[in-house]
């Protein structure tokens, strides 16, 4: 394997890790009488005390339902949590907070663009770019379009390092597109694609292009504004909020023509029985009782984001990489996936340990108190394209530290012993 | 609340100025706050460039009706160009009492009212351009 | 106004109600230097301790995505997440959990049924039965897909007192009709609907019937084996549990043969670049990273609301309808809309001064502390038949007492005062 | 977890039981575990009403390749009504190890081809049975 990356590469964190982890109570607890090394950020991630407490402070001082009240608790949650949304689009470099949308997760954000612009705009004959990059998530709901009004799904095909082949994507934008939907950055893998001149490159031929960034708002600067992209999607889970938080961004004007998804209460601004008029943006998108107390977890996350730097903390994530790499691939039977070098990619690690199953790694890890995932992480395309079924994936966040990726190094001896590998 | 329902404010909420239909009107609009169900229409008569009459008529909260009334007093006489760079900051200074967040919107229906009306226009420059209502 | 609660009718409430004040953290606030009296729980209810604390103890002790992980964290998740499913379809009457699909709330239900049942079975000349007492979240749903597929909305009527018309309902009904679409409980009139009677001769004349019982889960024992209907929805918030958590419950048959609503990860089995199987029920309807902290809490509300019994909470509040609606009906100038009886109703009192907008009456008792609703509560349809535009709204839940309804008459008193009527 | 990989476990996952093809096999069924990757296939020679030989393929975990090494070398010589009553519980104890809620699927997955096999069906009575997989 051409690691590239060697022992003794020094990359220096810019974080005050000690101080950080300070601020996560989950991260003192024990597992199998060993403390946790959380490991499984790109799945999900752990929560601090500012956003567990911005959470409990709604319940316990103001809690009431938002937009409609016309009494100081409403106004109070109202104001977090529109303020909450102004926090979110100053953080993604959105021009107007109207252009962000609340939804549960990245997925429903997806979901709402194929179901509103996908089926107001997709033909019969027209082609949808895709890669095998993308999770489930940014997939299927094209792949299902696709089939309904007869569109064409275009894959696009990554090199053994688990990068786009950038020359296939020239080329079939060239062919020219309806759709590109693309993720920023594999999850799977840790890969950044260079979505900006991706999507200059798919603008210019005339593709509307949503970028899948919930794995990139979490880990790196993300710019709506400097990407230039039509749609961009996230979840807030995987950055510190709870689950039940995330956004669709969207450009206003493409926004302002676009149907509404959900029906119901709050989106609408008059119903009769003939017909319903809408509410204005972006309301217009947020039928019923939003997850306001989730909204306002996310206001307090990009918070505590913006004040540690995601500059930083992916410089940081790159030191743990740069640590835990070349150890990782001194190790005789471990194969490591994906880029091989510290350019363009996040703190995500695949690999596998030949003659042991992921899922049984995985197992041997916990009892060591590590936590990784293991499985197609919502990557069949991927995995059928490496030729694996399933990879032990470990990925970093901004509280993880070298002595974590020492303790998964000591779990991958145990679990070669435990195996006699 | 003592501060926001002053003898003024309801004066003109009970008793409200330029109120009922205005014969020779050239401009009008109605306008309405779907939520609260406040509805305001306000009709001028415009005379070179000035506003030489105007009348309204509406229904709906005090903080709306009392704006609508003190907002028609403010303009009658006063040039085209003067009523236009009217803004929220002045409404609200004009009404003397604290409006909170939720209330706003009743505070700024007759002035959303006056704007189609002084510019024959369903909405305004600078305010709700990008109003998107689209019926479904 | 024909109130036929005479003062000095006595209804005993069961509960314990200082027991139950003492875990809702929010009700020993203050608002405006006077003690908060919260009676607007039909927009959305306060949270007892039990449920925050088993939201913080996710966050804190064990928090890991879903499903996926094979790791201790991941299952404990896992566990209570599925856990909470079973207390919910137990607390509904369900035979099967994987009846029960977690939603963010009713409207997402409701567009769920409409997106996936509804575009399937409902077609051209098709008839949808709706009610004007309505929620635009049970309305505007099956408006959109009538106007889309060439579908005919049939409205029924209420009497004056805001109760249904039956023979109406009864008279369509034999028409024929593809669904009928109703709400158990009016969220603006506090009207309960014969729904078990209505449901049985809706589907014996071969309607597919949906209830919205957003107001009936939080009030009155609802039980959906017993009303036999084929698809109910309702909403956490409303019922001790955060926003973002939520149900629908289908029978299984119906949910097999539906497609399923959102695409992307965790409702897969397997994905190619051609097809995609679906996960097994429930999870073929859960995309994505479910709010599972907010389903978490909503087991807990489950559990507390069990606890103290959900016709004791129906009983207390109807107690409090006792106290209230006579006195309310004696106040020169004050209108009470809906049912002038305690029978087949819960907690909702709807009422407008003369003299007085409902916003002008809501800030006048935000001043006194007390939070009521002021609009056309989503109920833009039952509004224009009330020949209202909008009604000063009280609803009751388990923790409130007779002495918040006398802050509430004081308050009226006050408005009154204040407006000089 | 040193529990869960016991040395028979292993020795099962290395050297498995009843590995390959079976001539002349009468019943057979494949079935896998999407979310591991884990497979098995099971081919049986049934001769009246006893499973007269049994052979299995597959790849996969640990736990689901010795389960299904272990069934095979219990089920042969066994009559159809035997194999048919064994369940869930009776391959957890056989296994003899503590198994995690999120290996459950992989032990199982060995019990669940076989009874494909041995019932001749997609599905079997009692298990999965609301199994409502649709392509789309
Ligand atoms: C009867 C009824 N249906 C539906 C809803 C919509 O609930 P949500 O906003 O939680 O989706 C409500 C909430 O007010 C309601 O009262
Ligand atoms: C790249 C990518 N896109 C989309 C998703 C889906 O996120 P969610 O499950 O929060 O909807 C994920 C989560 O794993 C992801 O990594």
């Amino acid at each position: 394997m051409a690691v590239t990356v060697k022992t003794g590469t020094e990359v220096r964190s810019p974080l005050d890790v000690a101080k950080i982890r300070a601020d996560f109570p989950i991260l003192s607890r024990a597992v199998n009488g060993k403390p946790v090394v959380y490991l499984d950020n790109a799945a999900t991630s752990q929560k601090p005390r500012q956003v567990i407490g911005a959470m409990r402070a709604v319940f316990e001082e103001y809690n009431a339902n938002i937009h409609r009240g016309v009494y100081e608790f409403s106004e109070q949650t109202t104001a977090a949590f529109e303020g909450a949304r102004a926090k979110v689009a100053r953080f993604i470099g959105a021009h107007d907070d109207r252009e962000v949308i609340f939804v549960r997760n990245a997925t429903e954000g997806v979901n709402l663009v194929a179901y509103t612009w996908g089926r107001e705009n997709i033909r019969s004959g027209d082609r949808i770019i895709s890669t095998v990059l993308e999770h489930h998530s940014d997939f299927v709901p094209w792949q299902q379009l696709a089939k309904d009004v007869g569109a064409q799904i275009v894959m696009i095909d990554v090199d053994d390092d688990g990068r786009l082949r950038r020359e296939q994507l020239s080329a079939e934008i060239k062919k020219g597109a309806k759709l590109l939907a693309i993720t920023h950055t594999s999850n799977g893998l840790g890969t950044v694609n260079p979505v900006k001149e991706i999507v200059a490159e798919a603008r210019a031929a005339g593709a509307t292009v949503l970028v899948d960034a919930a794995q990139a708002v979490p880990h790196t600067p993300v710019d709506v504004t400097d990407l230039d992209c039509d749609f961009l999607v996230f979840s807030g889970h995987k950055m510190l909020a709870p689950p039940g938080s995330g956004g669709v961004w969207g450009r206003i004007g493409l926004l302002e023509r676009m149907r509404p998804f959900l029906f119901g209460g709050d989106m609408i601004s008059r119903v009769t029985v003939e017909k319903t008029e809408w509410n204005e943006l972006p309301w217009k998108f947020e039928a019923g009782t939003s997850s306001y107390v989730d909204a306002i977890g996310l206001g307090a996350a990009v918070d505590y984001l913006e004040a540690v730097g995601v500059a930083n903390i992916h410089d940081h994530e790159l030191s743990l990489v740069a640590y835990l790499l070349p150890r990782l691939s001194e190790i005789p039977g471990v194969e490591v996936y994906g880029p091989k070098t510290l350019d363009d990619r996040v703190g995500v690690v695949s690999f596998n340990i030949e003659g042991i199953h992921p899922h049984d790694v995985a197992t041997i890890f916990d009892r060591e108190g590590v936590c990784v995932r293991a499985g197609h992480h919502c990557n069949q395309l991927l995995m059928t394209r490496l030729g694996v079924a399933a990879t032990t994936r470990a990925s970093f966040y901004l509280y993880n530290t070298t002595d974590e990726c020492d303790a998964l190094l000591g779990a991958i001896d145990r679990a070669k012993k435990v195996f006699k590998v | 609340m003592d501060d926001m329902y002053r003898d003024y404010i309801l004066d003109h909420y009970k008793n409200p100025r330029n109120q009922g239909e205005l014969e020779g009107a050239t401009n009008s609009y109605s306008d309405s706050n779907p939520l609260c169900g406040d509805e305001i229409s306000m009709a001028l008569r415009i005379d070179g460039d000035r506003v030489a009459d105007v009348r309204f008529n509406g229904k709906g909260c005090a903080i709306s009706q009392a704006s609508a009334s003190i907002l028609t007093e403010e303009i009658k006489g006063k040039t085209l160009d003067e009523v236009k760079a009217i803004d929220r900051d002045h409404i609200l200074e004009n009404l003397g009492i604290p409006i909170s967040p939720a209330r706003i919107k009743c505070a700024l229906l007759s002035l959303k009212t006056l704007k189609g009306a002084a510019w024959g226009l369903p909405a305004w420059p600078g305010e709700d351009e990008a109003k998107a209502r689209s019926a479904g």
